[in-house]
């Protein structure tokens, strides 16, 4: 092979791989609002329905995003607040939070009336629990109803760790995942409330 | 924008590198290959089917230009690839005359001796496992039929006396039956050969005799006939060298058993009637 | 230990490449017909697959998740692996012409096979870590490989039988064998 | 030349149907076949990726070296897989998650490849266009069937709609991995009786 057949070989083979990539990534922005809207939709929207309760607006587009902390690498963390209104009034404000669990952490979605600082509903999006124990913290309504109507400066702890919340029986540390994650929850919110603008 | 930017740049640095490398190491472990293979095995289908008998298109194309196999040694190629091939290659297509298999046995159930009652996987490569057979001469046909059943072409069938029969015009030549058949005896010969020696066996002409009617017995009255010294015997078998044999049928008469014959190549007859 | 262990087991056998996630089912009808060709095909493979599993983790990492851009995985995963098949074909040409000889031809073939690729995907998508991914393309090639030599001995044996009806001789009775094989594979199920 | 394309196109339906004929094709044919629908949406991710690199292939054809032929096509397909990536998880999420990781291995289908390799590359643009939808069709027709009998017969519906009696049970076999061989499988051997049926009366 002779320089010129390979200096030919490489600016095709770049030319071609960078028109491609320059192609998609075109595509990329032009769908990204579409595609973090759906996935958002489809993965988010089942909890969101449970937890809120009075609004007429479609709170997966109106969602903000606020940086609330820094990664090991000192990127942003950026969490997202859904906003359930009604009549143009905030009625709640809807985000994930996580705990660690039995087998992994524990996501909840946690929802708060801003002008009376209350947890409206809590419920569980993510887990890796031991079926039929662990997973009563999904199954059994009753538990997570505990966390409901209490205002954000109540002590979200498990009974034996001096809060409100009884454990499920068996389910000790499932439990504790979610009370965690709802505390970690109701003191994220307390820092970003100001930049909310609320 | 600037995530388009990266976008482009990384992925173009990434195939800028991938070309780079291909091409410096296609440079240091350079390996000469003739670059004629790569122009024939350009031409070829491409199918990697393996009916050629080739381990895919490229072996074969190796093949073809060291000589080792014809231009037109691709089943699936048609004439115009052929010519193609052997204009590049300087050849030409008709170097290797077309060939068809023929039957090199005829012993049948009345002329062949049976050793014992095979019931067996039907099949002649299972046969042949089992004790060498059931027939008695352990150079003659099976008779089980696994030749016309590797036939891609169907150019063979049973016939009514338990031997194979090749259509002729169906044959393409390409020998899957000669190298299934755990005794070989499907064998290719050009068309224009004019006599043949429709028998394997290599046994002495007593031991032929003594399981089979139609079996050569390589006295060679067959070779002292012969004006053009066409025949041959090797171990017991006489053998027609098809560039000398000029069909004058001299041989015919002095062959005891009637096996050394005119190549007399047919058309299926069933085909025929159909 | 025993993580990478049942691992080992999960990825060759209960969700056999082949059978269960139903990649590289093209040389599993189309090489299998002889059983030399079928060891080299599989050899290539396990060659291939964990070389290309690895090096894929490792420019998803250190490229493509640091830039962001994951979203252009496929295009640059198929480079890769495009390149990488060439590479190593080059490299063994000079090398080792006897592996050459042998492994050479299907060295192109795998390019397009979804098993390389699927697996270096899979990797990826199952969060493996640097060791699993190593042993996870190992033995999901490996399993690959069985399934091609199982096969071709299977073929083998049922050519020489001569009983399979006319009409699903080749690919059709192939495919049903491989579900048989599939069933049976999953008798493991309870191990993991 | 208005023949040709209309024979190039058609004869990816019944004489060159690549996954029942050649075998080409055939792990995404298996592996998204449960339900009709997947398989619907399967089958026109490909005849997009198919026709895309079709055209594409067919317009570079004269300028590529041949050193890095395959290395430029299968960046062209990619990248119809990737546009077809996105704007199924733009557009068609619930399919997105349903076909998972059959999207990006729509690369490596041996038919896209194939077809670029055997016919765009040696074809002007129309013909390869007109190859790659008949051909991609094709593909889309046989998924179809497959899934069809896999989904009436498995879980007694027909693109998501009872077609069986409640009482129906459900072959529960076809919806996995081996039923789908064996139904592949047959499949190819009923295909076999209709082609001998048909050269038989054609003698």
């Amino acid at each position: 092979m002779t320089l010129r057949e390979l200096i030919q070989m490489v600016v095709v083979l770049t030319i071609v791989t960078s028109v491609c990539a320059g192609g998609l990534a075109a595509v990329k922005l032009a769908t990204r609002e579409q595609i973090d809207y759906q996935q958002i939709k489809f993965i988010k929207e089942p909890a969101l329905k449970k937890i809120l309760a009075d609004y007429d607006n479609d709170p997966i587009s109106d969602r903000l995003q606020v940086v609330t902390g820094k990664d090991a690498r000192g990127r942003d963390v950026k969490t997202t607040f859904f906003l359930a209104k009604k009549g143009g009034t905030v009625k709640s404000l809807a985000f994930e939070a996580s705990g660690p669990g039995y087998g992994g952490p524990v996501g909840v979605m946690i929802a708060i009336d801003p002008q009376q600082d209350e947890v409206q509903a809590v419920a569980v999006t993510t887990q890796s629990e031991t079926p039929g124990l662990g997973t009563k913290i999904v199954d059994d309504p009753a538990f997570p109803a505990q966390f409901a109507n209490k205002p954000v400066s109540a002590n979200f702890n498990l009974a034996a760790a001096g809060g409100q919340i009884q454990a499920i029986s068996g389910a000790t540390v499932s439990s504790n995942g979610v009370s965690a994650a709802v505390t970690r929850g109701v003191e994220l919110y307390q820092n970003v409330k100001s930049q909310l603008g609320l | 924008m600037e995530s388009v930017l990266t976008a482009i740049l990384t992925v173009g640095a990434i195939g800028m590198l991938a070309g780079l490398i291909l091409g410096v190491t296609a440079k240091i472990f350079y390996v000469h290959v003739d670059p004629r293979i790569g122009q024939v095995s350009d031409i070829l289908p491409g199918a990697n089917c393996g009916g050629c008998g080739y381990a895919g298109c490229t072996d074969l194309a190796a093949a073809i230009v060291q000589g080792n196999a014809p231009a037109n040694a691709c089943k699936a190629a048609s004439d115009e690839l052929a010519q193609e091939i052997a204009a590049m290659l300087g050849i030409s297509v008709d170097t290797q005359e077309r060939q068809v298999a023929q039957i090199f046995c005829q012993g049948d159930a009345a002329a062949a001796e049976r050793k014992f009652t095979y019931m067996g996987i039907q099949d002649c490569r299972a046969a042949q496992e089992v004790s060498g057979g059931d027939k008695a001469c352990r150079y003659g046909c099976l008779g089980l039929g696994t030749c016309v059943r590797a036939c891609f072409f169907g150019a063979m069938h049973m016939g009514p006396n338990g031997l194979p029969v090749v259509n002729t015009e169906l044959c393409t030549g390409c020998g899957s039956c000669a190298q299934i058949c755990p005794r070989h005896i499907p064998k290719l010969i050009p068309v224009s050969q004019k006599a043949a020696t429709f028998c394997s066996s290599h046994d002495v002409g007593r031991a032929v005799k003594d399981v089979c009617t139609v079996g050569c017995l390589g006295d060679g009255l067959c070779k002292k006939v012969c004006p053009e010294k066409a025949v041959t015997i090797e171990k017991f078998l006489a053998v027609v060298d098809p560039a000398k044999c000029t069909g004058c049928g001299l041989c015919f008469e002095k062959c005891i058993p009637r096996i050394i014959q005119a190549v007399v190549l047919t058309r299926d007859s069933k085909k025929k009637a159909a | 230990m025993q993580d990478y262990l049942l691992m080992i087991v999960a990825a060759m056998f209960i969700n056999n490449i082949v059978l269960i996630r139903f990649m590289g089912n093209c040389p599993v009808v189309g090489v299998t017909s002889s059983y030399e060709s079928a060891l080299g095909m599989g050899a290539a493979v396990v060659f291939v697959a964990t070389m290309a599993g690895t090096t894929c983790w490792i420019i998803q990492k250190t490229i493509l998740e640091v830039l962001e851009i994951e979203y252009l995985q496929t295009l640059v995963f198929i480079l890769v692996i495009a390149a990488l098949v060439q590479f190593v074909e080059i490299l063994m040409q000079k090398v080792a012409p006897p592996l050459y000889r042998a492994l050479g031809i299907f060295l192109p073939l795998i390019t397009t096979n979804c098993m390389v690729f699927g697996v270096s995907v899979l990797n990826i998508k199952e969060e493996h870590s640097f060791m699993q991914t190593l042993v996870f393309s190992l033995a999901s090639a490996v399993g690959f490989a069985l399934v091609l030599l199982f096969m071709a001995g299977l073929r083998e044996r049922m050519d020489a039988t001569g009983r399979v009806p006319q009409l699903l001789r080749g690919v059709p009775i192939t495919l049903i064998t491989a579900g048989m094989m599939g069933l049976s594979f999953a008798g493991l199920l309870g191990m993991v | 030349m208005a023949a040709r394309v209309v024979n190039e196109f058609t004869k990816g339906f019944w004489k060159e149907i690549a996954p029942l004929r050649f075998a080409l094709g055939i792990c995404p044919a298996l592996a998204v076949s449960t339900k009709v629908e997947s398989a619907l949406g399967m089958g026109f991710a490909v005849v997009f990726v198919l026709c895309m690199s079709n055209v594409l292939v067919s317009a570079v054809r004269n300028v590529v070296p041949d050193k890095v032929r395959i290395a430029v096509f299968i960046s062209i397909i990619a990248t119809g897989v990737v546009i077809v990536e996105l704007v199924m998880q733009a557009y068609f999420y619930p399919l997105f998650l349903v076909l998972g990781i059959w999207i990006p291995l729509i690369v490596v289908n041996c038919i896209v490849l194939g077809r670029a390799e055997a016919f765009a590359r040696k074809n002007p643009i129309l013909l390869s266009l007109s190859d790659g939808l008949g051909m991609g069709l094709g593909f889309t027709l046989s998924l179809v069937v497959i899934s069809s009998i896999r989904e009436i017969l498995g879980s007694g519906t027909w693109l998501g709609m009872p077609i069986l009696p409640e009482a129906y049970p459900g072959f529960g076999f076809l919806l996995r991995p081996p039923g789908a061989f064996v139904i592949f499988g047959l499949i190819l051997g009923i295909m076999n009786l209709i082609s001998a049926r048909i050269e038989k009366k054609r003698a």
